[in-house]
């Protein structure tokens, strides 16, 4: 075994480990910091390929910024210490079965398309990388940064609080014995009163 | 060195991703698992790459495009889950059904 | 270009001396700055600073550290156990690692990797994960206000920070920090050699003010903001734990003047067209020059601290999304015009 | 209305005043080293006269903290050809400095000024129970209190000072009087009717004044004068 599988074994194995551990763990920010760990080494395995730009570019923009996000965004919701009770209906057959049979396909496809095919390790200097990306690939860089603009606009304005659209409802001047009646309950965060369902609606009428 | 390795680190990046992706209800670990499927993509492409040996570096080329996908999704994806919890008061993905009716 | 001292037989004595020197040098850069940062920020506040230890108070940070190393290493009950102890390492790993490709001199470079400043960036970028899983996992509203507004600050300054480096490379034609060193000793400006610093002004303040931010340092201390979060992410850590974050902002100071002084005022090389002896003697003199270089910049920094009132969250925000990052752009845009113009 | 200055000009300013300040010598007293200067009045802890304390217990009372500790018994004092007397020992004084909270009411109680604020304050104990000190240290640390400071120029001296000094002087007199008189042979002294300020005295009579309110009056600008006289040659000594 050469140096290089050494390192590929090694970095698939603590990769592989840290995804099983991101779909299964009960904490959900434990999840995300396992996601760190899977990421790091996807850039593992690129930097074994030879990859080295790409493998710098998923430390910069995974790591350093699409997990923060993550994180961040897990936070603002709600940042429970300790596992959550949403969303972790754990081993229900049928995903498992079909993660195991897309698995078992995969692997079947791979050991006998590629079960001989060694690959010649070169390095790649991000020169090359650079003049083909901006010689060749020019057009679709630039209609990805196009779409990276798109995208930065969208998430803005679709995160973006509203005017008058505030954190608490506005108190009905008409009616302020209802007001004084329910205090705000102390325990959840402030936010508006989730609108009833359609079935609600139904039996209410 | 043998190309299965990568490939089926992938593959298992993949299906772990295909897993969490059906099993769990949180929308932020939804997010993370299309996270995982598309490493396990860029894998692919950085793997068949290498073995093909592109004088133009497609599949380097390509996984950086991927990745910018992912961070594009990733910030729509959160702006939509930040507004669900705001209007909702959950991350629940079943709780966001109000289209279905 | 020199090659690395570096580079020698047999492979593991070679990795060996080289994470031997990281460390070293991540320790001694630390422990330096921090000295500078006790008695500049003192006599710019009519005091004279640590004054018992050894003569002048230069004992003190080693000191300090054997007093952290006695102290009690509390977990709070609620405390996420793993993801508290893990977070002072996540935050100082990246730093240690980052100080293994700043050329610290000719040849004085731990490896020389093609896409250097792309590196240092990145994996200094990792430093807020240590922020945030400190912050979360303290279980207190401060830390976790503190973590929180430390991931929003170093996620938008993060980017003025690759921009101005980015105007930088197109410059230079390299992303090896020996290699840029080596273009700006051969800069002309109008035929009179000339750092990178004096046309890429603006780059230089972009870079200055968003390493700052990324610092969390004074006025942007946000994320720390002693008055209003008691210590941010750093309130429940105690003994070598906190430590371990006051030698990561140290290092980080370290770091970020150490890419300045790359970047923009000549690395090793006393002025552009200025050349080093060679052998040894070149080797010490570049090394005290870019030291001095690294601690000039260290104690603008402290000097900034010591005069400015930290800065509101909102206020910090929009000077990144509206005035930095925009800037950047048009640094970006001006750079690449000039470079193709000339 | 200012005038309009540059953007940014403000910031440079600051760090001008903050580099401007480093190149300035600090402040800082390096104090184990270096003593510091106190000013004479500082409180820096109780001394105690033990000679001067009567057992009056005013201090104790008057104490809001009761910090101050004191036990005393009677002796019992042989005079000859008389009867034995009884007097007041001091026993016990001690005062709890972990308690005290330095208003100085004790010293200003006083009334035989056993009492006195030192400005030694070096007296910090690793046990708080140390804090107690007793009336040997206490005694001791009366050796660090400085002298009264001096008056001010041209202040008026304190009246019971003052009335010392003065009953002090006539006593004198009158022994030097006595004397003088035993060596003239015991002539009686002239008995001299009390002096006046004639010229105040004349000038009042023709303004139309009553003559015993004159009288009065020049008495008096006399004894002023007269006083003043010898606050003056007091000064001198």
């Amino acid at each position: 075994m050469s140096v290089p599988e050494v390192v590929m074994l090694a970095t698939g194995v603590v990769g592989g480990a840290a995804a099983l551990l991101v779909v299964t763990s009960r904490n959900v920010v434990h999840s995300a910091l396992y996601l760190v760990v899977a990421l790091l080494a996807v850039a593992g395995v690129f930097l074994v390929l030879g990859a080295e730009f790409v493998a710098w570019a998923q430390v910069l923009v995974y790591v350093g910024a699409v997990v923060v996000l993550l994180l961040f965004g897990l936070m603002l919701t709600r940042a429970p210490i300790g596992p959550t009770g949403q969303g972790n209906e754990l081993g229900k057959a049928m995903p498992l079965a079909v993660a195991l049979a897309v698995f078992a396909g995969l692997v079947a496809l791979i050991v006998t398309s590629y079960g001989g095919e060694v690959i010649a390790l070169e390095h790649v200097p991000p020169a090359a990388l650079g003049e083909v990306l901006y010689v060749a690939w020019a057009l679709p860089f630039m209609t990805l940064g196009f779409l990276l603009t798109l995208a930065l606009i969208g998430a803005v304005v679709i995160a973006r609080r509203e005017e008058g659209e505030g954190p608490l409802p506005e108190p009905d001047p008409d009616e302020p014995e209802a007001a004084e009646a329910s205090p705000p309950d102390s325990s959840s965060w402030p936010q508006r009163q989730p609108e009833p369902t359609p079935d609600e609606r139904e039996v209410s009428a | 060195m043998a190309a299965v390795y990568p490939l089926i680190f992938a593959a298992l990046l993949f299906s772990v991703g295909v897993y969490g992706l059906l099993s769990r209800r949180h929308a932020v670990l939804v997010l993370m698992s299309i996270e995982l499927m598309l490493a396990a993509v860029t894998v692919n492409l950085v793997t068949f790459w290498a073995i093909a040996g592109d004088a133009l570096l497609t599949g380097q080329v390509f996984a950086l495009f991927v990745m910018a996908i992912g961070a594009a999704e990733i910030g729509v994806g959160l702006a939509i889950i930040m507004l669900i919890y705001r209007n909702r008061a959950s991350v629940n993905i079943d709780d966001a059904d109000l289209m279905k009716y | 270009m020199a090659t690395s001292v570096f580079a020698l037989e047999p492979l593991w004595l070679a990795l060996l001396l080289q994470a031997l020197a990281a460390l070293l040098l991540f320790l001694i850069g630390a422990v330096v700055v921090g000295y500078l940062e006790h008695k500049v920020l003192a006599h710019m506040q009519d005091r004279l600073g640590p004054m018992e230890a050894i003569w002048h108070g230069i004992g003190q940070l080693p000191a300090d550290g054997l007093k952290f190393l006695q102290k009690e290493d509390i977990i709070p009950t609620a405390a996420d156990r793993w993801v508290f102890a893990l977070a002072p390492a996540v935050a100082v790993v990246p730093g240690v690692v980052v100080i293994a490709v700043l050329p610290f001199g000719p040849g004085l470079w731990l490896t020389d990797l093609d896409a250097g400043i792309f590196f240092a960036l990145a994996a200094s970028g990792v430093t807020v994960l240590g922020t945030l899983m400190a912050g979360w996992s303290s279980a207190n509203k401060f830390s976790l206000m503190g973590g929180l507004r430390g991931a929003a600050q170093l996620i938008s300054y993060e980017l003025p920070l690759v921009l101005a480096a980015a105007a930088i490379v197109i410059q230079a034609g390299t992303l090896s920090l020996p290699g840029i060193v080596e273009a700006q000793h051969g800069f002309t400006l109008f035929g009179v050699p000339m750092i990178y610093g004096i046309p890429h002004i603006i780059g230089l303040g972009l870079f200055f003010v968003a390493a700052l931010a990324e610092l969390s340092r004074p006025p942007f201390d946000m994320p720390i903001a002693d008055s209003e979060l008691i210590a941010g992410h750093m309130t429940e850590y105690t003994g070598m734990r906190y430590a371990f974050f006051m030698l990561s902002e140290y290092a980080g100071m370290v770091i970020l003047s150490a890419l300045a002084t790359v970047l923009f005022l000549g690395g090793w090389y006393p002025w552009p067209g200025v050349g080093l002896p060679e052998g040894a003697a070149g080797m010490v003199l570049g090394f005290v020059i870019t030291f001095a270089k690294i601690l000039v910049l260290s104690a603008i920094m402290v000097w900034l601290r010591a005069t400015f009132p930290r800065m509101r969250e909102d206020q910090l925000q929009r000077l990144s999304w509206s005035v930095l990052i925009p800037l950047g752009l048009l640094n970006i845009v001006l750079v690449a015009t000039a470079k193709v113009w000339f | 209305m200012a005038a309009p200055s540059l953007p940014g000009s403000g910031l440079l300013k600051g760090l001008g005043l903050t580099f401007k300040t480093m190149l300035s010598p600090a402040t800082t007293a390096q104090y184990p080293h270096v003593k510091p200067e106190l000013p004479p009045r500082t409180r820096g802890v109780i001394a105690l006269m033990e000679e001067n304390c009567t057992v009056c217990m005013l201090c104790a009372k008057e104490c809001p903290d009761w910090c101050i500790y004191i036990d005393s018994s009677k002796e019992t004092v042989p005079v000859e050809g008389g009867r034995t007397r009884t007097r007041n020992v001091l026993d016990r004084f001690a005062i709890d400095f972990a308690l005290c909270m330095y208003c100085g009411i004790c010293v200003e109680v006083c009334p035989f000024d056993a009492l006195f604020w030192s400005p030694e304050f070096e007296y910090a104990e690793y046990d708080i129970r140390e804090l107690t000190h007793e009336k040997e240290r206490l005694r001791e640390w009366m050796d660090t209190v400085p002298p009264p400071p001096p008056l001010e120029e041209g202040a008026v001296p304190p009246a019971e000072i003052e009335a010392g000094i003065a009953a002090a002087r006539k006593e004198a007199e009158e022994a030097v009087a006595k004397a003088k008189a035993a060596a003239e042979g015991g002539g009686e002294p002239e008995a001299e009717g009390p002096q006046i300020d004639e010229e105040l005295f004349a000038r009042l009579v023709a303004e139309g004044t009553p003559e015993r309110a004159a009288r009065a009056k020049a008495k008096a600008a006399f004894v002023k004068a007269q006083k003043r006289r010898e606050r003056e040659q007091g000064g001198d000594q």
